[in-house]
């Protein structure tokens, strides 16, 4: 038992975290900073934890919850996710005087879903590990709730998750019934004896739709554009991060491992889906002038990509999942790392985010300018960042594949050139126009800066040396 | 470099050698580098490197000719200049008989232009840049007569055409040189073309350049048929174009912007010899073809009667002397394609000094009547300039081709080979072409230096200084004489017994035989035919134009008005290559320009054009209804749901 | 010592040391860069030295363990080729850099950081032989590229950059897939990622004939692009027109050599079946391009557009060259980089330095600057003459092999592509004739005593190259000796499997 | 003997159905209230399926209870959500009509 | 005397009957919801439909769950009702009012699903035992044994999970302070 409290130390760290960080808030009211202290300080005792058991698998709860390499790299990268969106984001709320103990509770909650979600081995701890992650995230993008953008937002993301939960929730119901197990690998072994009935068909069909509305595949992406643009800009950062790295391990646990059998079916489905989510992420962000939505539809480009990865696995390469996990790390910092810089830039209430705000920036801020200019860079792909190299790796992984998927890794390729436009599009604003006049004025501070900087550090690093994070990968898809 | 395949042992060449060609080298990099400051004394060092040079020269030349170096004649071979694989392109410097008697002219000319230079360009701001032109067109011309491999003669080739290019527009601030020398350069081109790709040809069939080594083989037989007329024709190309042969004549006259004495040393005298030399250099290739001989010998005599009909009418002192000059090369082609090589060679020396001198002496004039090129604005001048007019009139009975002047001898020789091997029309024509010669030379002197003054003022006029004198006087000498020094006794002269061995081979491949020159025979009656007709169009160039009957003129060009027109016009040549090359040219490269904008590009831009509107029509669907959204997703899952049933079947 | 390692990064190093001085101080910063480039310059002498010495194919090799996981590696070498290209690179730098002091006023301090960076992704290119580190260093040219011409460059820079970093990045991220296929078919084959980036371990390993074919097809995409062959070369004539002169200078110098270099190092080695499958249509490309590009440039009206168009005829020779498989084509095609890279370079830097004085590229509103500025016009004309192929100047020797080369390989195309011999002397010698000769342009009497010669300054940016010029133009046996090794070797690799 | 609510086919139709209804109204309904409903009502579908297999299918008995019982957990903290979500928004916008929540798009 | 366990004439076990019963009443229950115009109605529909399920819960022998359905929903439910009272400021909306301008579109997507889940779920062999009567009251052990044995985890997340739902549903509800703060521009 004492051991598997250990196995099970650090979702306990996380949620005791919260609850730490609403009572401290309620000893030290309207003090911002003491609950991103504790917060934090939770969040280093849990990586602490993950790193002591390092990635020594061992289970917990009769099997349902399984510590290991894969839960060490996703809680780590939580933890990342979540610090710098503590990091950049007070500054910003209390601009606007929002609290931060309330995010950083919920942002510890969501992080505790996230865990979950790594360690779940059966459909039922995997869907209330999931929804833990999701239900915060509708509360975070209505969290400027006196902003009429931000509750819209809300409203949509809201209904239209639910509405998807509702079809996931169902699908799983069916599969779980029809598989007669709710473990994952059980359900593998018992899809793989016998042929897929229509109602296992339809029960794919629902799980494939809720799955792809979580990770903002085409066509169930709408709800990204408009969720992200009405969040406040450091929690949209979290939003399209987080949530959709959640997503993705959702995608591997439920397609790559229990669905695997199935793969004949789900995989020519998701190539369409990876081909239209990257195509239509690209051409529409090409047409934005508000970078924080143009960022949102890239946001759905990317997800396009890493759906190539799933894809690439489903075919039987582990370089898939691997590559895909790479990516979400990747993606993690630099998507941050933009939202971070957007977030500095709205220092004062009121301070829009459009593409012409940016004019000049490289003048007067050429620090900010140039950690943007990282972002914008490993965004776009071009070495030496993270982001060239995750994109590498997926379309390594597709290529290995062969067949469907190969020919998706060239339409990446293709849309990536696409994609350089918009993201070269900033650059050109921020160091080939001149200052637009009233020039904006940067939020600067320790904290903020800090966020940046970790971010770029990751972005940079990651791209660099990529071993250690594929070593880490590779170990924890070791079974 | 010199293999074994050559047959008969070449000597090696004295060490200094290398000098003839470094000479003016270093008086052109000299001048170039500090000439501006030197002011008028510029010309000291250029002028002493070409007397240098010239001393060296006759050094070798007279022996070589004399058959001194041997028959093969001397080599030194220098270093490597272009190696790729198996295949090198080496400098090395030759010598024998043909380059000696280039030799001759060339030095000679080249010295007496850069003296007479020194007084024909006294007034010039640039004097010095002049001289460095001059030296750097004497290096170059050098290293093309003494190259022992074709690449390199080919170089030497584009590089007198660089200082023939510089030169025609040494006067640059007037527009009109600097179309001239464009037009010269260009033209020139075209012909290198052909000349390049005879070159490659070369490599492919013996791998190799060196001209021993390719004529080796041609004489070995290697090559024949139409190879052989394909690559001669297209090395003639280069000859064609250097020489102002017709159709490539077009630059010549226009080349006459340039300062006078460029004209007598390049555009008379030396360069536009290169052609000649080239097809004689490589005469075993001619001659085993004998389509490739006859096309040479067409083009030449065409040429010879085209130029000459044009010459007629000109008013332009220099632009007369040009036609004549076109003429007289189409006569070195006609031999050199009728197998008469010897004459070819012997008239290019003869013509190079008269018509060098009658350059320089036009320049004389122009000089007295300060800068006036118009004929018809000169007249009656004799007095005025009477060395001018003294030495001039050598000039012009040495080219009117009369005994016993310089012309005469080679002319002869030139019309009575091409009647014995048979080419009675290239004889016919050659005749006729001598007795124009004859009527325009005087028409010539006649408007220029007869009748009544039609100068605006007469006061102006005057002799030219000693440094322009002097080098009309020297020249005046061989003028006369080197017809009889070289080409007496008859058919076995001087250069006769030099030439011979060197065309030989050419001479066999056409099975050539030579029988004895006879005075009392075929040859003197073709002697006293060419001197018959030089003599009747004497006759009647000075009896119309002994002193001004322009009444008389006039009715007759009344009667001929087209012909006049025509020929005045050039019988309208330039106008069609305007209108050919470069109104329809510029008419291509528009199309082209047009092309690459719109649709290469437009392409380009089309394709991002498209991405966008496809971008701009996507964004459309996001209507911000959530109920639009959740529809999608239903429809989603629907059609998935199908696509999964379909898929399971 | 890791020489080759020292060469790449010196730049970078510099640049990060750029960074930290005052941007108040322009002065200080240009000498420092300055300094730097000439440091490198010294140091890829040292190593043009030391290859002699060395023996194997590769020079000064260094292998370090980069990306185990997929045996990616850090591996330079150096061969008489690439130490030629480098030390192109390393001795234009410096020269654009200098020839920079003057025109770059505004941002001096990102200017030349840019600058170095760019250095640094070139030499990077020239020594790599992983292809993953090539592909990343091909990359990060891009990168300084876009800024300088996108913050230094004309009035229509933006679009001249865009177009030009997205032109090359189609071609390169298809590249990059075809670089992840051949290392997988290694591992595939092998069952190890042990050498899968490595170039010299792929070689002629390659035996997957689909590979072969879509492989080469990707590489000679990406290389067709950068050198750029037709019809991808509109982007060339605006990012020429755009950049700043030393961009320019780099631009048609350095970067468009990527290409011809990619070829002969990657492509043709790797896929030599799809080498000799494309061959007669990249033969084909390569004549319509140095005959279209002279034609096109006859009428153009900008000085820089006209050189850059004049660039694509001269590097059709470069790919003509390549395509022929024989010893003198690729002589002829590596000279004939090396002479470009020397002779255009020159002609932009006087097109920047007339710049300078009139800010107009305008021929037509030229004539008579002769008259003005004598010594610009003599050189001018001394560069000019180089790129017509003037023997005895260097441009002639690559022309005359590749044309060799191509009669050999076909005599047609080698008649075809020497009339360009007519067309170069037309466009340039008409464009000399309308701005240097006649008489002085209303436009230019305007500029009055700004119409000065040029400065001590630009002659020695100019000085260097005009010597080359001569020195290869009579013994360009000094450059073809140096590679004849390189070149022996990749007439090896490049005989097709197929054939026999 | 019972010939239809001894099988499970028939509950799963059921479910089927309801779910059908549900999403219906969620896609046809412009409150946000009667949205909310109709998950509900979808969620409830839900439901039914798992008891419906938990109690037919062998080796499952027992477990569609507890399966049931999160479902209705977690529902119940969608709606806790959701309602809060929509009284935020009717603050701002004092409609409950989904549809005029169109201030973002494109 | 006892009834017989098929009914005369329609040949159908009591069960049947009242599963058919229920069923019904959940359809048309659920019909009401989604068209009724008066939202109060559709709560009360929506109750009756819970209701209803509640008993077919019963028949398959799941008694807690029908008992947490009635206290959780039928208390969820009528604050659902509340608040429509609260937002809506008509009772009975007019048809423009209670429905999208979509609805037909609607409704053909939702007749698919229906046929969909209908032909698969009909057509599909589920691997099911039949059970010759109502299905056994399984009782509370095995469901406990269910909740504490393999989804003990998923029990205790489903706390943590309403927990947080409560806070995020608390300071989204609350009032805020009075310092408004100019709206973000989009």
């Amino acid at each position: 038992m004492s051991n598997e409290l250990l196995t099970l130390a650090p979702l306990i760290t996380v949620i005791v975290g919260a609850i730490a960080v609403l009572i401290s808030d309620m000893v030290t009211p309207n003090r911002n900073h003491a609950p991103v202290a504790v917060a934090l300080a939770a969040l280093g005792a849990t990586a602490a934890l993950l790193i002591s058991q390092g990635g020594s698998s061992a289970s917990a709860l009769g099997g349902s919850y399984v510590a290991g390499p894969l839960v060490a790299y996703l809680g780590l990268l939580g933890i990342s996710i979540v610090a710098i969106t503590l990091l950049i984001a007070p500054a910003y709320l209390a601009a606007r005087n929002y609290p931060t103990a309330e995010l950083a509770a919920i942002l510890l909650f969501a992080l505790a879903g996230a865990i979950i979600l790594g360690a779940a081995t059966d459909l039922v701890t995997l869907f209330v590990g999931l929804e833990l992650m999701v239900i915060p995230g509708y509360v975070l993008a209505g969290y400027a709730k006196r902003d009429p953008l931000s509750t819209e937002g809300a409203v949509k993301y809201f209904l239209l998750g639910s509405f998807s939960s509702a079809i996931l929730l169902f699908g799983i119901v069916v599969l779980w019934g029809a598989a007669g197990t709710a473990s994952l690998s059980g359900i593998a072994m018992a899809l793989a004896s016998g042929n897929a009935s229509a109602g296992l068909a339809v029960a794919l069909a629902l799980i494939t739709t809720g799955s792809a509305f979580k990770i903002a595949a085409v066509p169930f992406h709408y709800w990204t554009p408009d969720a992200y643009q009405g969040s406040p800009t450091p929690i949209t950062g979290y939003l399209s991060v987080g949530p959709k790295v959640g997503a993705f391990v959702l995608l591997i646990k439920l397609f790559v491992i229990a669905l695997a059998p199935l793969a004949s079916l789900w995989i020519p489905v998701m190539v369409v889906l990876a081909a239209a989510t990257m195509t239509l992420g690209n051409l529409v962000a090409l047409t934005q002038s508000n970078v924080k939505r143009m960022l949102a539809y890239s946001s759905i480009a990317h997800t396009g990509y890493l759906m190539v990865g799933i894809v690439a696995a489903g075919a039987g390469q582990a370089a898939g999942i691997a590559g895909v996990l790479f990516y979400t790390a990747a993606y993690a910092f630099m998507n941050l790392g933009a939202f971070a810089f957007l977030t500095a830039l709205q220092g004062r209430p009121g301070a829009t985010t459009q593409l012409s705000d940016l004019a000049g920036l490289g003048r007067k801020h050429p620090r900010m300018a140039i950690l943007a200019a990282i972002f914008l860079l490993s965004l776009t792909g071009i070495p030496p960042t993270a982001g060239f190299f995750a994109k590498t790796y997926v379309i390594l992984a597709a290529v290995q594949a062969g067949g469907p998927a190969t020919i998706l890794a060239v339409i990446a390729v293709l849309n990536a050139a696409i994609a350089a436009f918009y993201y070269l599009r900033v650059i050109v604003y921020l160091f080939m126009r001149d200052p637009a006049e009233p020039a904006i004025q940067v939020a600067e501070g320790p904290m903020l800066r800090a966020g940046l900087l970790l971010a770029a550090i990751g972005t940079v690093a990651l791209g660099l040396a990529p071993t250690p994070i594929i070593e880490a990968v590779v170990r924890a898809l070791a079974k | 470099m010199i293999t074994a395949e050559t047959a008969v042992a070449i000597g090696t060449l004295p060490g200094y050698a290398p000098l003839l060609l470094l000479l003016p080298l270093i008086g052109f990099a000299f001048t170039a580098a500090v000439g501006r400051r030197l002011g008028k004394m510029a010309h000291l060092v250029p002028l002493g490197a070409i007397v240098a040079t010239w001393a060296l020269a006759m050094s070798l030349a007279i022996p070589a000719l004399a058959g001194g170096l041997g028959e093969a004649g001397a080599s030194m071979p220098l270093f490597t200049w272009i190696a790729s694989g198996d295949l090198s392109f080496g400098l090395g410097l030759h010598v024998d008989a043909l380059t000696g008697a280039l030799l001759l002219v060339v030095t000679t000319v080249g010295a007496l232009v850069h003296l007479y230079s020194v007084g024909y360009m006294s007034h010039d701001d640039s004097y010095w840049r002049f001289f460095a032109y001059l030296n750097l067109f004497m290096f170059s011309m050098l290293l093309l007569v003494l190259a022992d491999n074709l690449l390199v003669v080919f170089a030497a080739w584009e590089l007198v055409g660089l200082s023939s290019y510089l030169l025609i527009g040494f006067w640059y601030t007037k527009t009109a040189p600097g179309l001239a020398a464009k037009k010269a350069f260009i033209t020139n081109r075209v012909g290198d073309v052909g000349f390049a790709l005879g070159l490659m040809a070369l490599v492919v069939v013996f791998g190799s350049l060196d001209i021993h080594t390719v004529l080796a083989g041609v004489e070995a037989g290697v090559l024949v048929g139409p190879a052989a007329t394909v690559i001669a024709l297209l090395i003639f190309c280069g000859a064609v174009g250097k020489s102002a042969q017709f159709p490539l004549h077009v630059w010549l006259p226009d080349a006459m912007e340039g300062p006078t004495p460029v004209s007598a040393l390049i555009h008379a005298a030396t360069m536009v010899n290169a052609g000649v030399y080239l097809v004689a250099r490589m005469s075993p290739l001619f001659a085993a073809s004998h389509d490739a001989m006859l096309i040479v010998a067409a083009i030449g005599i065409f040429t010879a009667i085209f130029a000459a009909s044009i010459a007629f009418t000109q008013t332009d002192i220099k632009r007369v002397l040009a036609f004549s000059t076109l003429s007289q090369l189409g006569y070195m082609f006609a031999a050199l394609g009728v197998g008469a090589w010897i004459p070819a060679i012997f008239h290019l020396i003869t013509h190079g000094f008269f018509k060098g001198l009658l350059f320089l002496g036009s320049g004389s004039v122009i000089h007295a009547v300060d800068g006036e090129q118009e004929m018809t604005k000169m007249g009656g001048l004799w007095r005025k300039i009477p060395i001018t007019y003294a030495t001039m009139l050598i000039g012009t009975v040495a080219i009117a081709g009369l005994p016993p002047l310089a012309g005469f001898w080679s002319k002869d020789e030139i019309l009575g080979e091409a009647f014995k091997f048979g080419f009675t029309w290239v004889w016919l024509v050659g005749m006729v072409v001598a007795g124009m010669t004859a009527f325009y030379m005087f028409r010539l002197m006649g408007l220029t230096f007869w009748g009544k003054s039609r100068v605006h003022d007469e006061s102006h006029v005057h002799e030219s200084p000693w440094t322009m004198t002097v080098p009309l006087i020297i020249l005046a000498v061989p003028s006369i004489a080197i017809g009889a020094a070289l080409g007496f006794p008859f058919a076995n002269g001087i250069l006769a017994n030099g030439l011979e061995p060197i065309f030989h081979p050419a001479s066999v491949l056409l099975a050539h035989e030579h029988e004895a020159w006879t005075l009392f025979g075929i040859d003197g009656l073709l002697m006293l035919a060419s001197v018959t007709v030089a003599s009747i169009g004497t006759v009647i160039g000075v009896r119309l134009f002994r002193d001004d009957n322009s009444a008389s003129l006039s009715s007759v060009t009344k009667r001929l008005q087209p012909l006049y027109d025509g020929s005045r016009n050039r019988w309208y040549f330039d106008d069609l290559n305007d209108l050919v090359f470069v109104r329809f040219g510029r008419k291509v490269a528009n199309a082209l320009w047009w092309f690459d904008r719109r649709v290469v590009d437009g392409t380009v831009n089309g394709v991002a054009t498209l991405t966008s509107s496809g971008g701009r029509g996507l964004r459309q669907i996001q209507t911000g209804r959530v109920q639009n959204y959740a529809l999608s997703i239903a429809f989603g899952l629907v059609a998935i749901a199908a696509a999964y049933l379909v898929l399971a079947g | 010592m890791p020489i080759l390692s020292l060469i790449i990064f010196s730049p970078l190093l510099g640049a990060l040391g750029i960074a930290f001085l005052p941007s108040s101080r322009p002065s200080l910063i240009r000498f420092a860069a300055l300094g730097i480039s000439l440091i490198t310059f010294v140091l890829s002498l040292g190593m043009l030295l030391g290859i002699r010495g060395q023996s194997g194919e590769f020079a000064f090799s260094e292998q370090l363990s980069w990306i185990p996981s997929f045996g990616i590696t850090y591996h330079l070498g150096v061969d008489g080729l690439s130490g030629a290209l480098v030390v192109l690179t390393t001795l234009l730098s410096w020269i654009c850099i200098l020839a920079s002091f003057g025109p770059i006023q505004t941002r001096v301090k990102e200017y030349f950081i840019n600058f170095l960076i760019l250095e640094t992704g070139l030499l990077g290119v020239f020594l790599s032989l992983d292809l993953f580190l090539f592909y990343i260093f091909y990359e990060i040219v891009l990168v300084p590229m876009y800024l300088i011409i996108g913050i230094w460059g004309g009035a229509d820079r933006i679009y001249a950059t865009i177009k030009f970093v997205l032109y090359t990045l189609v071609g390169s991220l298809l590249m990059l897939v075809a670089i992840l296929a051949t290392a997988f078919s290694h591992q595939a084959v092998t069952g190890s990622w042990t050498g899968a980036f490595d170039l010299i371990a792929l070689r002629g390993t390659i035996a997957d004939p689909s590979l072969q074919v879509l492989g080469f097809a990707a590489f000679a995409l990406a290389f067709a692009i950068k050198v750029p062959m037709f019809p991808f070369h509109t982007w060339l004539p605006d990012a020429h027109v755009q950049a700043p002169t030393a961009g320019s200078v780099i631009l048609a110098g350095v970067l468009l050599k990527l290409g011809g270099y990619g070829f002969i190092r990657f492509a043709i080695p790797l896929f030599p079946d799809g080498a000799h499958l494309f061959a007669p249509l990249m033969i084909a490309l390569s004549v319509i391009a140095i005959i279209y590009g002279a034609l096109v440039a006859i009428v153009q009206t900008d000085l820089k557009k006209l050189i850059a168009y004049s660039s694509v005829s001269h590097m059709g020779f470069v790919t003509l060259g390549i395509f022929t498989f024989n010893q003198q084509g690729v002589d002829g095609a590596i000279l004939q980089m090396l002479n470009h890279g020397l002779i255009t370079s020159g002609l932009f830097l006087l097109v920047g330095i007339g710049y300078e004085r009139t800010h107009d590229r305008e021929i037509a509103k030229m004539g008579g600057w002769a008259a003005r500025t004598p010594v610009y016009a003599a050189l001018f004309g001394f560069f000019l003459f180089a790129s017509v192929g003037l023997p005895g100047l260097s441009g002639f020797a690559g022309e005359f092999l590749v044309l060799l080369g191509a009669f050999i390989a076909n005599p047609m195309v080698a008649g075809a592509s020497t009339l360009v011999m007519i067309l170069a002397a037309v466009y340039l010698l008409y464009m000399y004739q309308r701005v240097f000769t006649g008489p002085l342009s209303p436009f230019l009497k305007g500029l009055g005593s700004h119409l000065t010669d040029v400065t001590p300054t630009e002659i020695l940016t100019l000085a260097p190259l005009a010597a080359l010029i001569m020195i290869f133009g009579v013994m360009p046996t000094l450059l073809t000796s140096s590679f004849a090794q390189s070149v022996e070797t990749f007439l090896m690799s490049a005989i097709s499997t197929v054939g026999q | 003997m019972s010939q239809i609510a001894g099988h499970l086919e028939p509950y799963l139709v059921l479910s089927g159905m309801l779910f059908a209804i549900g999403s219906f109204g969620f896609l046809a309904r412009r409150n946000a209230i009667s949205m909310l409903m109709s998950i509900e009502v979808m969620l409830n579908a839900v439901n039914l399926a798992a008891l419906a297999l938990g109690a037919f299918i062998p080796s499952l008995v027992g477990q569609g209870a507890a399966f049931a019982l999160l479902i209705i957990a977690v529902a119940a903290a969608e709606a806790t959500v959701g309602l809060a979500i929509v009284i935020a928004i009717f603050r701002n916008r004092k409609t409950p009509l989904v549809d005029e929540y169109d201030t973002m798009r494109q | 005397m006892p009834l017989p366990d098929v009914i005369p004439l329609i040949g159908l076990g009591w069960s049947d009957v009242l599963f058919l019963l229920l069923g019904g009443v959940v359809l048309a229950a659920a019909f009401g919801v989604v068209f009724g115009r008066d939202i109060i109605k559709s709560g009360l529909c929506l109750i009756l439909t819970l209701g209803a399920l509640a008993g077919i819960y019963v028949m398959l022998g799941a008694a807690i769950v029908a008992g947490a359905q009635v206290l959780v929903y039928i208390g969820a439910v009528s604050v659902l009702i509340l608040f429509a009272i609260m937002l809506t400021q008509s009772k009975v909306a007019p048809l423009k009012l209670a429905f999208q301008t979509q609805v037909a579109s609607a409704a053909l997507a939702a007749v698919l699903l229906a046929l969909l889940f209908g032909l698969a779920f009909g057509s599909t062999d589920w691997g099911s035992t039949v059970f010759t009567d109502t299905p056994a009251a399984t009782g509370t052990a095995p469901v406990a044994a269910a909740l504490f044995g393999p989804y003990l985890l998923a029990f205790e997340i489903a706390s943590v999970l309403i927990l947080a739902a409560v806070i995020g549903g608390l300071y989204l509800a609350m009032e805020p302070k009075g310092d408004e703060v100019g709206e973000e521009l989009p």
